[in-house]
């Protein structure tokens, strides 16, 4: 094992224990906050992986944003009260399925990519930015327009509830 | 000078944490001195000689006061929301170049890395604000989420166009790109930049999240002791990274005449200059109303921005 | 190093989100779980990338890294809509329970006025 | 048959007058062409004057009449050069633009003729500027009005200049929309908005034949350079020869460029808009009659000649349209009872005429007396027109009954109206006169050469056209000058007092008569008045052009022609008079009947005629693409409501209702098949 596998191992640990910890802990606003270890623990994973560029998008859009907002809508909703999970066998039932994705994946992956050593040689960022609006500046295109059509999407949903709840009134 | 890797690393590390302990307490300083000097009064002047030990004497009352945990908070949030608010700044300091040699983590894409990290703080104020098991705190720290997450994409988007202007994401190399009609080129950028810097600090006139009217202190109503201390310090690095970043990035950091080697001062004074017009507006404004302060971020400085990146653009694309 | 590490991992993440969506009946958390599996997807991205796996010279095109991307600028876009449609869930229904049965009518209204504290706080 | 006649007057050539030397100035290494300046001048003449003048018309007329003088001075000057130089000379644009295989270099060229063309419009453009500061002192929108001239100036001058179709293109459009602009500009009045959208939509249904004509032109030839589109179609030796297998579509391409032409130049059948255009402000109509709008068929079809002249049927065509309208016009021209719709039926009569001389000119002969007369025609017209805008202002209107002795009553109006009334009819020695002559001598000697049926409709018309022409213009004359001088009434809307202006830039003031000052001589602007003073002028020596090397007219002279038309305008004139005696306002035209007055005043009910022609149709074809839009093509949308709205019901009733269990369920599944499918792979 090289000191990257040894690091790799530290921060897929903290990752993985933080996933399942947010996935199982029954106060919400700790779940969120969980949440917030794992994804910055995949950040610290891409970075040992030498995908830099991945590890601080990541950082700045899923940490920065995404979760804030995910928090934010915890807060919103008031919903510290009540159960948060489901009845205890439907819980068996969807660790079951969850077991069942890990094996079927990571034995699917492992078994097709072995676990010879390998060198770690990604893409320079500037490599990335030449790709991103080069090869995929389509897709990439096409991207913003989705971001847009979320955008207009998310704020014609929220405000419609509200209206009609204001009709009601 | 070559020296082992490790004697290195931690020599630069005992010098970032030196100056993130002296730097926010000199910005601290400043502020008293300056807000009172505006306001035609003293300000401080008992502790020590014109007052400058003042705020060790607020430290060593911070240390000697009881930390309380009320009763209703969830502990472990409560307890760690300081932390999670003054880390980010700490390691965002190591990443900000003094000049090109004075640099403690010269990481390749260090903006980026500014960004991504202070992008992390907002949870120290979001858990401070869960965890008081206060109705102000938490409304405060709603507040303080929505703002936050509204100022960082313009913040972002002024960073990117000084970034795309310079070709690169190394705060490093942007500093060494720069020349003096960026200062025109890149105006609405920096004007967008300090704005969105300001309401990301959540200081007047963006304080709405700790509007003592309103909230009290928002989320950090219920701190007392060091835990109130941590938010004070992480307040105050704020206005020290936020600072040096918008002098690398739109003052040109350490350019100016024997910037060989008077670059970390000529980053130091302009740093400077930028942390008063920050201690300033705070001095001479009022509170922004919450909808007035959504609205400026949507309506004018989002748009700005992308004016900026356009413009940028264009200049890249004609001069470039 | 190995790429079966970061492999195994986001089996691992996969799996964990599986449960994450299943196991839950609070919306929000659900999304967690949607999360977690995005991010096992870029993993998988960023190391088929990082290794050169199953293509030779390297990847030329940066697919690994700009597929990533690609990923987390979806996941941002898709859980600002899911939680607009949790908020809108929140305000006709009064709560964001995935369990009960699923209503097309107008439960009551919760009263925004004067919110429980205890309640919020939990 | 004027031809068949053989009587032993001598034939006349045209002499070269000994004109002195033009002085040797070095020209000096100017920055641009003055072709590029002209164009550039005057357009951002136009931005400019909108984006700087404020509220202030001041600063708008400082800017609008400033770039006029350099305008004008540039187009001089291109004069000047190119009499140096010798050759046309080409410059650039924009730069050529990449269109793939089609060449678009977008080059203005200067030749001897382009750049008479353009001196003169650059003329016209700056007195027009000049007078209507006067005229239009106090419109609020008078920005807007000068500003939109220039652009039109500038427009008129791309169109003159261009080397390039697609400039042609867009000067033909810009002066499209701005005369839609100039002519509406009193936009409260409804009859203005009716006239300025009848001249937009009359010339733009016919600039679909221009556009068509042009692209099928271009395309064909592969660039939309001139020279090169020309150089493409036709083979100019001893005769053109067009390109083989390509007559039928150079035919089509150019009867499609003739109808864009006709429409512009209110020609048969688009005739009609140009009489409704007088509701535009008096300069407006000076300019679009004169040197611009109206001109611009004529200098577009001058750079096409060889093509006009190599596809038969289009010009053809075109000499028989002109020809009906000359004489159409001038009949109809006879009977207005407004003297500014007289002028106008004038025009499409004289502009008919340049036309017509285009369709008989020999292989081998440029286009010079064509633009002979539109350089003439454009200093009478913008002559008549401003000093009956000035009679309008005096009067309060321009209807027969207001003008009766108008040049009685106010002398300074009686020299210039007279010199344009005799120049417009052609008499000598007037330019009138002179490029009428060389007209009628471009005809006759295109029926020598060859021009067949054409040219004999064409010599014919213009024969015709002579006496009445003659005809209406001594009916005017009569009216304004040999009325019963009545006191002046003063009409609603005429002056009260008189205005009074000294400087230029000052505002008019009002003075009444009794402080004693002649009547009317100070009622105009000292500088307006030395506008329409240089346009007098112009008109009475501007014959002398035909004699410089400006022109090249190899044209002999019939003088027993030249005679015969003498003599019949004369005895027009004499039977006009004759009719007039007896008649109250001296007005000839009031013998006719009122059915025929009435008729003609409205246009012979051309309007109906479109109406039926072309307005019906496409109403009715609007109907039913809305209906089919409507019924058909919304019927499906409307029916994706209950489709979908089925379509939901039916899956409800299948839907477990409980989002969790299904969702385990669901994912259940996948799992299992995704292992199956691991498994069995």
């Amino acid at each position: 094992m090289t000191s990257r596998d040894v690091l790799f191992v530290a921060v897929g640990l903290i990752t993985a224990a933080a996933a399942v910890l947010s996935v199982t802990n029954r106060r919400v606003l700790h779940a969120g906050l969980w949440l917030v270890v794992a994804l910055g623990g995949l950040a610290g994973c891409y970075l040992v992986l030498g995908a830099e560029l991945v590890a601080l998008v990541q950082l700045l859009v899923y940490v920065g944003a995404v979760v804030v907002l995910v928090l934010f809508a915890l807060m919103l909703t008031r919903s510290g009260a009540g159960e948060v999970d489901t009845s205890s066998a439907h819980r068996w039932v969807a660790g079951a399925v969850g077991a069942g994705v890990t094996v079927l994946l990571g034995g699917t992956l492992v078994a097709a990519y072995g676990w010879s050593e390998r060198e770690v040689a990604g893409p320079s960022n500037d490599a990335i930015g030449e790709q991103i609006f080069g090869t995929w500046v389509w897709p990439f295109e096409l991207l913003s327009l989705l971001l847009l059509a979320a955008l207009v999407a998310a704020v014609a949903v929220a405000t419609t509830g509200h209206r009609r709840q204001e009709g009601e009134r | 000078m070559e020296l082992p890797l490790t004697v290195e690393i931690i020599l630069k590390a005992v010098v970032v944490l030196a100056a993130f302990l002296t730097l926010p307490l000199a910005i601290g300083q400043t502020e008293h001195k300056v807000m009172a000097h505006m306001q035609g009064r003293l300000g401080p002047m008992e502790a020590g000689p014109h007052g400058i030990a003042q705020l060790v004497a607020d430290g060593i009352k911070f240390v000697q006061k009881e930390d309380v945990t009320p009763a209703a908070a969830d502990r472990w949030v409560f307890r760690l929301a300081p932390a999670v608010a003054l880390i980010p700044y700490l390691i965002a300091l190591a990443a900000i170049p003094w000049s090109a040699a004075w640099v403690a983590a010269d990481v390749p894409a260090s903006l980026l890395f500014v960004l991504a990290v202070t992008s992390v703080g907002i949870f120290g104020t979001l858990m401070a604000g869960w965890g008081s098991g206060n109705k102000y705190s938490l409304v405060g720290g709603m507040r303080a989420g929505a703002q936050l997450v509204s100022y960082e994409l313009p913040m972002v988007l002024a960073a990117a166009s000084v970034a795309m202007a310079a070709g690169t994401l190394s705060l490093t190399g942007i500093a060494q790109a720069w020349s003096w009609w960026w200062l025109v080129w890149q105006l609405p950028g920096a004007l967008v930049f300090l704005i969105a810097a300001v309401a990301e600090l959540q200081r007047v006139p963006f304080d709405a999240p700790v509007a003592d009217a309103e909230v009290v202190f928002g989320p950090y109503t219920e701190y007392s002791g060091l835990g109130f201390a941590f938010f004070l310090l992480a307040e105050y690095a704020g206005i020290v990274v936020m600072s040096l970043l918008f002098t690398v990035l739109f003052l040109g950091g350490w350019s100016g005449p024997w910037s060989d080697t008077l670059g970390p001062v000529w980053t130091l004074l302009k740093a400077t200059m930028v942390a008063i017009l920050i201690l300033w507006l705070r001095i001479a404004w009022p509170r922004v109303r919450e909808d007035q302060l959504q609205r400026l971020a949507w309506v004018v400085l989002v748009p700005v921005a992308l004016v900026q990146l356009a413009l940028t653009g264009v200049g890249v694309v004609v001069w470039g | 190093m190995s790429p079966a590490l970061p492999l195994l991992l986001a089996a691992i993440l996969a799996g964990v989100g599986t449960y994450g969506v299943l196991a839950r009946r609070h919306a929000v958390l659900m999304l967690i779980g949607v999360e977690l599996m995005l991010g096992a997807a870029g993993l998988i991205l960023v190391t088929v990338g990082q290794f050169d796996i199953g293509q030779v010279g390297g990847d030329p095109l940066a697919s690994g890294a700009v597929l990533t991307l690609f990923v987390i600028t979806i996941a941002a876009a898709e859980i600002v809509v899911a939680l607009a449609v949790v908020m809108a869930m929140f305000r006709t229904r009064g709560d964001v329970d995935l369990t009960g049965e699923a209503q097309t009518v107008e439960a009551e209204v919760p009263d925004e006025t004067s919110p429980k504290m205890g309640e919020v706080l939990g | 048959m004027t031809r068949a006649v053989d009587f032993p007057w001598p034939d006349w050539e045209l002499p070269t007058l000994p004109l002195p030397g033009v002085p040797d100035i070095p020209i000096p290494d100017l920055p641009g062409t003055p072709a590029q300046a002209a164009v550039l001048l005057a357009g951002a003449a136009g931005i400019l004057g909108l984006a700087l003048s404020k509220r202030s018309s001041r600063t708008a007329a400082w800017i609008a009449i400033g770039s006029a003088g350099l305008v004008l001075l540039a187009s001089l000057w291109q004069m000047y050069s190119l009499h140096e130089a010798g050759d046309p000379r080409i410059s650039t644009t924009i730069g050529p633009l990449a269109f793939g295989e089609l060449v678009v270099p977008l080059e203005l060229s200067a030749s001897r003729l382009s750049a008479l063309v353009a001196a003169v419009v650059g003329l016209v453009a700056l007195i027009v500027q000049v007078f209507a500061r006067w005229y239009l002192w106090f419109d609020p929108r008078y920005r807007q009005f000068s500003a939109t001239v220039s652009v039109f100036t500038a427009a008129m001058l791309l169109v003159v200049l261009s080397n390039d179709v697609l400039l042609t293109l867009i000067g033909w459009e810009v002066m499209g929309w701005c005369s839609f602009l100039l002519i509406g500009h009193l936009s409260a009045k409804d009859s203005a908005n009716r006239a300025a959208t009848k001249a937009l939509l009359v010339t733009r249904l016919a600039d679909v034949g221009f556009v068509l004509g042009l692209v099928a032109l271009a395309a064909g030839a592969g660039t939309t350079a001139i020279d090169g589109i020309i150089g493409h179609w036709v083979t100019i030796g001893s005769d053109i020869t067009v390109a083989p297998g390509q007559g039928a579509a150079l035919t089509l391409a150019m009867v499609g460029v003739v109808l864009g032409v006709l429409g512009k130049s209110a020609q048969l059948p688009f005739q009609d808009w140009l009489p409704d255009a007088m509701e535009g402000p008096t300069p407006a109509s000076a300019l679009i009659h004169a040197a611009t709008m109206v001109a611009a068929g004529t200098v577009v079809l001058a750079q096409l000649l060889p093509l006009l002249q190599a596809a038969a049927p289009a010009r053809v065509l075109l000499a028989v349209l002109v020809s009906i309208t000359i004489v159409l016009a001038a009949l109809l021209a006879f009977a207005q009872p407004d003297i500014k719709r007289l002028l106008a039926w004038s025009t499409v009569s004289q502009v008919g005429l340049m036309l017509a001389a285009l369709t008989v000119v020999p292989v081998g002969t440029g286009p010079d007396a064509a633009i002979m007369h539109l350089v003439s025609h454009a200093w009478f017209k913008a002559l008549l027109f401003l000093a009956v805008g000035w009679m309008g202002v005096l009067t309060g209107g321009t209807v027969v009954r207001y003008v009766v002795s108008a040049t009685k009553r106010y002398r300074t109006l009686r020299r210039p109206v007279g010199i344009g009334l005799l120049s417009l009819a052609g008499v000598p020695p007037l330019v009138g006169f002179v490029s009428k002559e060389l007209v009628l001598a471009q005809a006759e000697h295109g029926v020598q050469h060859g021009a067949g049926t054409a040219g004999t409709i064409v010599l014919a018309a213009v024969g015709a056209s002579v006496p009445l022409t003659a005809a209406y213009c001594m009916r005017a004359w009569l009216i304004l000058d040999r009325g019963p001088r009545r006191r002046a009434v003063h009409q609603p809307g005429a002056q009260q007092g008189h205005e009074i202006i000294d400087d230029f830039f000052a505002e008019p003031e009002v003075v009444e008569e009794a402080i004693g000052i002649e009547e009317a001589e100070s009622a105009i602007s000292s500088s307006a008045r030395s506008a329409v003073a240089v346009l007098g002028f112009l008109s009475v020596v501007g014959g002398l052009l035909a004699f410089t090397p400006q022109l090249e007219l190899d044209l002999v002279i019939n003088l027993q022609l030249l005679a015969a038309a003498l003599l019949l305008m004369i005895l027009a004139a004499l039977a006009v008079w004759v009719a007039s005696r007896g008649v109250g306002s001296r007005d000839a035209a009031a013998r006719l009947p009122v059915s025929v007055s009435l008729a003609t005043e409205r246009g012979l009910g051309f309007d109906r005629l479109y109406r039926a022609v072309v307005a019906a149709p496409v109403l009715r074809l609007a109907h039913w693409v809305q209906w089919l839009d409507r019924e058909v093509l919304d019927a499906y949308v409307r029916a994706a409501v209950p489709a979908a709205k089925l379509l939901g019901g039916a899956l409800e009733q299948t839907h477990p209702r409980r989002p969790a269990p299904g969702l385990v369920l669901v994912l259940g599944g996948v799992v299992v098949l995704a292992v199956i499918g691991v498994v069995v792979s």
